[in-house]
């Protein structure tokens, strides 16, 4: 099995690794780069806790190759604090005790900053389909919910 | 202990908690995160069939393997004697135990493992797993609990005669135990009533769901002691059941509990702890082993699903004068469901003379049940929340007036014998009728349903250290895991009796060999029983600075007063010294007799029981049978809410779990005994868009016996919501469903039948 | 004599169906050690597997709890949770 | 162990020589929803993966002749965002968008969920009323097939070896024509299809149905083709009775299994109810 060298960015930075073909990309990001931010819930893309973003698209990294990240550049949940700052998604999620146990966390994160990305101005019934492929099992969703609103709505005062 | 008005400081709010940042950054390690250098990958080779004898395994084409370390069986455990201990209401028999770790003999479940291996990589340990050949001769299975019981069903453990039936019988069964609970005299009872209401219902097994698969990483060391790392919801259980199993001494395994994803009752048993300890000590290197979602689904604890029956008598302005129930649970392939607690809680809510209860806890091929929210009490409490439903109904009663009427206050002889103290069920009635949910109009084809639930919370040994640091910050160790927030409690009453500031109080997890033995988080206990241990350590770091401030200024101790996180000279002193601080006594601590520190060990008993009221309203679709949550609100008896946003949180998970329960949520089997949906997509929770905001009401009716009141809060609200959505869907359709899940092909089917 | 009440399943298995008993006994461990005396086999039953409900309080771990003369005690299986 | 090997060739020619000289032992890569699922399963184990996003002609999506070529590749979010499609085939984009999150919206592609050749994939039954004709590109070169004929059981399909899907041609829309499909799911999101229903229809200028297409989804071992249906609708002002009709020729043309998903009686009823349904959204849009 001759591993494929991979020349890509990680939150930024110029980042090469070796892969197995058959390696996803969650794989690569936990056991190569030791990014365990982005969490197996399941491996199939149901759970959404293993969201990353490549070439800027909301993804399952379970369910891309780690070969496929050559020349493209990838953002996970390591990469979302600005410095010693966090990103006001994750000050909001912490106000609002957005998170019970915390696995689910980054992958609503990460979910969260694609969609506000896109739409500064979502209903609650956009929030809760845009996040509907991140599952959570403590919260029943309110305080997740809530806390992305009202980070959109302070983000689009600010 | 609270400051001189009388207020709280801390208690009742919701400060950010302190192992947040780790959280929302991924720093936080989970079961599967921690490596360690050389470490192995472990996986687990699981049975194929439902029901199968084990002629042999052959590992050695798998040993063979260059990059395969170790192969293990059930043969490399210690050998077990049937010996039960006390495990909450799912008692644990260490041979069952051992047989459900690694198949000894036969096979009894698909996904039971058989045979585990540790090798460099993954692609390895799979192919290993391919390698192993094990000879099956396939036995006849049972799945259903009611095709288990008959007479002529496939016997799953030729040893089994059914327990609690006199004489003992002499055929064996896949009735474990029988279960029997009376008060007064039921048929007098039915005599008296003016309308009696009877229906059968079948609830399905469902899985607690936690995102996070179980993990365990194992280091054994030559002179046979060894470290365990592991996502669980009690190290020290973990700590108890693997050194029984390996044949440990309990000193000579470290059990760290890593940050957990989620458990809900389904990480208070052992799994890959005991795999990954056998696989390490076998290869003599660490070794990983994380279980895949179909391994979570197909292997690990689900609640039972049940066939339950109950029937009710009331007078005609609606007080009940009996109520009766006969339980069916599956416990899974080895005994013990949680039959007891629901056979207890069926009727608890409500002050009734005459009780029957029959429960029956019954094997059948399916993975053994583990304790998930409130174990069984979902499953009995939804028959009579359904059945009151109807009552209410058919005597034109307002449902939660119905509820009024009957419900349990303090004094009443519970329907399980004791009577109550004080407790808050009343409470939550008048709050879900007081709220403006209640009274909010409905659309076409939309319904409106009530339902309440019981659960008596526990306590149980916990251990509490706080360590005050030279700069008046402490540290406070416990050894409960923190699945849901707890340390962020635990902090908050250490800094309310100490009367400083919470973020001064950092609190961690502490591993089995650094504090004295801790039950697991479970129960709704934590904030109750480790919170006492913590109020507990408190007040003894208290009396020590308030004994150094004693010597600082050369007075009594009892002279000194400890008041808003000052020590303060009192009496005969007051006013002759400037109150010190915490952080001025500690930084003398050197001086006045050395470290401050306190430690707590206590049992505690004396927990509160805890009621709530939902309310539901649904919409039908009428053409597709698709229900939609069209609004939720929760109501329940804290007694006091520590971390209010935490205590908020509880209780709309624990609503959500109900809901999915109700609508989507089943194991589903083939012909073969196979399970048919191991994995999210077809194991149905619910998703973000399937559910309203949840609102709560949280009441506060203080148990006496917690310094700050608190009761359990996790486990009632999850009773509620099955027999909510069932009301609510009768109400907008006129049709009341009986087999849960409440999915959209039953609904059209029983629109279509009228029934 | 305070009052003593089993579960229906542990009277029928042990006590002739009887589930209810004035028993004077200063503590649990007592209380327990007599019934073991009326009906051999109950007592380690009831170690193993009860918690015991005395005025209404359980305790969830049995033993030196002390009993009045006119209290009620019941036994009833130990909980758990989720 | 089998030794796979990952190529992400630049042009369809070298697609097409790679798979050719893997035969069976090739898959396709596009959006990798279905692939790598199955291959984490050890449902397939293929000896090449041939990933076809770096191809431009898979990735773009281009207006011709008054209507759109799509490529295979293209995801599902791309394809949600491209004001073109969602004006004149809105059923076909809604379709696409319907597979899976937001995270299987970024990779998902209408290629893929083809070729994928479930008997539930949500594209198929929108993109066949709306008369899509794919371009296959193969050893012998590059031919166009109708989507209605691809599909020929579940998980299989009429491509030859070494051949793939490199695009997919819709139309322009008539005047006074509209698209919609449905789904019935048992949550709101992450399930698939129990049933889906495509439907794309032209009205005259009085508002009657002057041409229609109607597909089925999840009731069969393929797509289905409802004629009956189509025949139901056209000459009506989709009053009651042709819905009514519309109902009952979705549901005679039904052949579905039970499974964990469905029951036969279920997904039988639920086909008209999404029949009626989508022709009353694909009226609406028609009428603009």
């Amino acid at each position: 099995m001759a591993k494929i060298h991979v020349s890509t960015t990680v939150n930024g930075e110029p980042t090469e690794f070796l892969c197995e073909p058959q390696q996803t990309l969650l794989d690569v990001l936990r056991d190569e780069l030791r990014l365990t931010g982005s969490k197996e819930g399941c491996a199939t893309g149901d759970c959404g806790a293993c969201s990353v973003t490549l070439y800027g698209r909301l993804i399952c990294s379970c369910l891309a190759l780690g070969a496929e990240a050559e020349g493209h550049e990838i953002e996970t949940i390591e990469g979302m604090a600005d410095g010693d700052s966090f990103h006001p998604l994750q000050q909001k999620f912490l106000e609002h005790a957005a998170l019970q146990c915390g696995i689910c966390t980054p992958g609503f994160l990460v979910a969260a900053k694609s969609l506000l990305e896109r739409n500064s101005d979502p209903s609650e019934t956009e929030v809760r389909y845009w996040l509907a492929g991140n599952l959570c099992r403590c919260t029943g969703y309110d305080k997740i919910i809530r806390a992305v609103l009202e980070c959109a709505a302070d983000m689009r005062g600010a | 202990m609270t400051s001189e008005n009388g207020e709280l400081k801390w208690v009742g709010k919701s400060p950010i908690r302190p192992d947040g940042a780790d959280k929302v950054t991924g720093r936080a390690k989970f079961g599967a995160d921690l490596m360690l250098p050389g470490m192995l990958v472990g996986k687990v080779l699981r049975s194929p069939h439902a029901h199968a004898k084990i002629k042999s395994i052959d590992t050695s084409k798998a040993e063979a393997l260059p990059g395969v370390k170790a192969v293990v069986t059930s043969a490399d455990m210690a050998e077990m004697q049937p010996e039960w201990v006390a495990a909450g209401e799912v008692q644990i028999n260490f041979l069952d135990l051992s047989n459900n770790i690694l198949a000894s003999g036969k096979v009894l479940y698909d996904g039971h493992a058989v045979a585990a291996v540790a090798a460099t990589n993954s692609a390895i340990a799979n192919a290993a797993l391919e390698l192993i050949e094990v000879d099956y001769e396939v036995l006849p299975h049972v799945i259903d609990v009611e095709e288990a019981m008959a007479p002529d069903a496939p016997i799953l453990h030729d040893d089994m005669f059914t327990q609690g039936v006199t004489p003992t019988p002499d055929k064996p069964s896949n009735v474990f135990k029988e279960v029997d609970i009376a008060v007064g005299d039921v048929e007098a009872g039915f005599a008296k009533a003016d309308l009696i209401v009877e229906r059968s219902f079948k609830t399905a097994a469902v899985h607690q769901g936690y995102i996070e698969p179980h993990a365990a990483v194992a280091s054994f060391s030559e002179d046979g002691q060894a470290e365990l790392w592991c996502c669980t919801q009690g190290h020290f259980t973990v700590r108890a059941y693997c050194a029984k199993l390996l044949g440990m001494d309990l000193s000579d395994l470290r059990v760290t509990a890593s940050e957990i994803g989620g458990g809900f009752g389904g990480k208070t048993t052992v799994y890959l702890e005991p795999v990954a300890l056998l696989l390490s000590r076998k290869a003599g290197r660490p070794v990983r082993a994380v279980m895949t979602r179909e391994e979570v689904f197909r292997a690990s604890g689900p609640t039972s699903g049940a066939s339950t029956w109950a029937k009710i008598g009331v007078t005609k302005d609606g007080k009940i004068v009996a109520g009766e129930a006969i339980l069916k649970y599956q416990a899974g392939a080895f005994a013990s469901s949680p039959i007891q607690p629901g056979c207890m809680c069926a009727f608890a809510p409500y002050d009734v003379e005459n009780v029957k209860v029959k429960g029956y806890d019954v094997v059948s091929n399916r993975p053994k049940v583990a304790a998930y929210r409130a174990p069984g009490a979902p499953i009995s409490e939804h028959a009579v929340e359904s059945v009151l439903d109807e009552i209410a109904k058919k005597l034109g009663i307002d449902p939660l007036e119905l509820r009024e009427k009957n419900a349990a206050k303090e004094g009443t002889n519970a329907a399980y014998g004791p009577k109550f103290g004080p407790i808050g069920f009343a409470d939550t009635l008048a709050a879900a009728k007081a709220h403006p949910h209640y009274s909010a109009p409905l659309g076409p084809n939309q319904g409106r349903g009530v339902a309440s639930g019981f659960w008596f919370n526990i306590g149980g040994e916990s251990c509490a250290t706080l360590n005050v640091g030279e700069d008046g910050t402490l540290v406070l160790a416990t050894g409960s895991p923190d699945i849901g927030g707890s340390r962020a409690s635990m902090a908050i009453m250490a800094a309310e009796t100490l009367g400083i500031d919470v973020a001064d109080v950092r609190p961690i997890v502490a591993d089995t060999a650094s504090l004295g033995y801790t039950f697991l988080t479970g129960g709704s206990r934590v904030t109750f029983a480790t919170g006492m241990a913590v109020i507990e350590a408190s007040k003894q770091v208290i009396e020590t600075l308030r004994e150094r401030a004693a010597k600082i200024w050369d007075i009594s101790i009892d002279a000194v007063i400890w008041e808003d996180g000052f020590a303060k000279p009192a009496g005969a002193n007051a006013g002759e010294f400037e109150p010190m601080s915490l952080g001025e006594i500690a930084a003398q601590a050197g001086k006045t007799g050395g470290p401050i520190s306190a430690n707590s060990s206590i049992n505690a008993e004396g927990a509160g029981p805890g009621f709530g009221t939902h309310i539901c309203d649904v919409e039908v679709d009428l053409e597709t049978g698709a229900v939609t949550v069209l609004r939720y609100t929760a109501v329940q008896d804290c007694g006091k809410a520590i971390h209010k946003a935490y205590v908020e949180g509880q209780i709309q998970g624990g609503a959500a779990q109900g809901i999915g329960w109700a609508l989507n949520e089943e194991y589903i089997y083939n012909d073969e005994g196979r399970l048919d949906n191991p994995g999210f997509l077809d194991y149905r929770i619910p998703v973000a868009s399937d559910l309203p905001m949840i609102d709560t009401v949280i009441v506060e009716v203080a148990n006496p016996n917690h310094p700050y009141g608190v009761r359990g809060v996790g486990e009632v609200p999850i009773i509620p919501p099955m027999a909510a959505v069932g009301n609510a869907i009768d109400s907008a359709i006129g049709v009341r469903m009986t087999d849960l899940p409440m999915s959209p092909p039953k609904i059209l089917a029983a629109l279509d039948n009228g029934s | 004599m305070a009052r003593i009440i089993l579960t229906s399943g542990l009277g029928n298995q042990y006590a002739g169906g009887q589930t209810e008993f004035e028993i004077e006994a200063a503590n649990v461990r007592r209380l327990i050690a007599a019934l073991e005396e009326r009906f051999p086999g109950i007592g380690p039953e009831l170690e193993r597997e009860m918690a015991v409900a005395i005025d209404g309080e359980i305790y969830q771990d049995p033993f030196l709890e002390t009993i009045a003369p006119e209290s009620e005690v019941y036994f009833l299986p130990r909980i758990g949770g989720g | 162990m089998n030794a796979l090997t990952y190529e992400s060739p630049g042009s369809v020619d070298e697609a097409v020589k790679l798979l050719a000289a893997a035969g069976s032992d090739a898959k396709i890569l596009a959006g990798g929803t279905d692939l790598l699922v199955q291959l984490r399963m050890g449902m397939i184990k293929p000896a090449l993966i041939v990933d076809v996003k770096n191809i431009s002609e898979t990735t773009v999506i281009k207006e011709e002749s008054g209507g759109y070529r799509v490529g295979s590749a293209v995801s599902g979010a791309e394809l949600g965002e491209h004001d073109g499609m969602n004006n004149t085939w809105p059923g076909v984009v809604e379709a696409l968008e319907l597979i899976g999150s937001t995270q299987i919206q970024g990779r998902a592609s209408m290629g893929g969920n083809l070729c994928n050749a479930s008997p539930a994939a949500d594209a198929v039954p929108a993109m066949i009323p709306a008369d899509a004709v794919c371009t296959i590109a193969g050893p012998d070169g590059r031919r166009e097939a109708r989507v209605e004929d691809i599909v020929t059981g579940p998980g299989q399909t009429s491509l030859k070896a070494g051949e793939m899907v490199v695009d997919f041609y819709f139309p322009p829309r008539p005047a006074r024509s509209g698209d919609a499909y449905l789904r019935f799911i048992p949550r709101t999101e992450m399930d698939i299809a129990v049933v889906g229903a495509g439907i794309s229809l032209t009205l005259d200028e009085a508002g009657v149905c002057s041409a229609a297409r109607v597909a089925l989804g999840a009731v069969a071992a393929t797509q289905l083709v409802v004629e009956d249906g189509a025949a139901a609708l056209i000459g009506s002002t989709l009053d009651d009775a042709a819905l009514e009709k519309l109902d009952a020729a979705a549901r005679a043309a039904c052949r579905p299994i039970d499974d964990k998903r469905g029951t036969i009686e279920y997904r039988t009823k639920v086909a008209g109810v999404l029949a009626r349904r989508a022709a009353k959204i694909a009226q609406q849009r028609a009428e603009g």
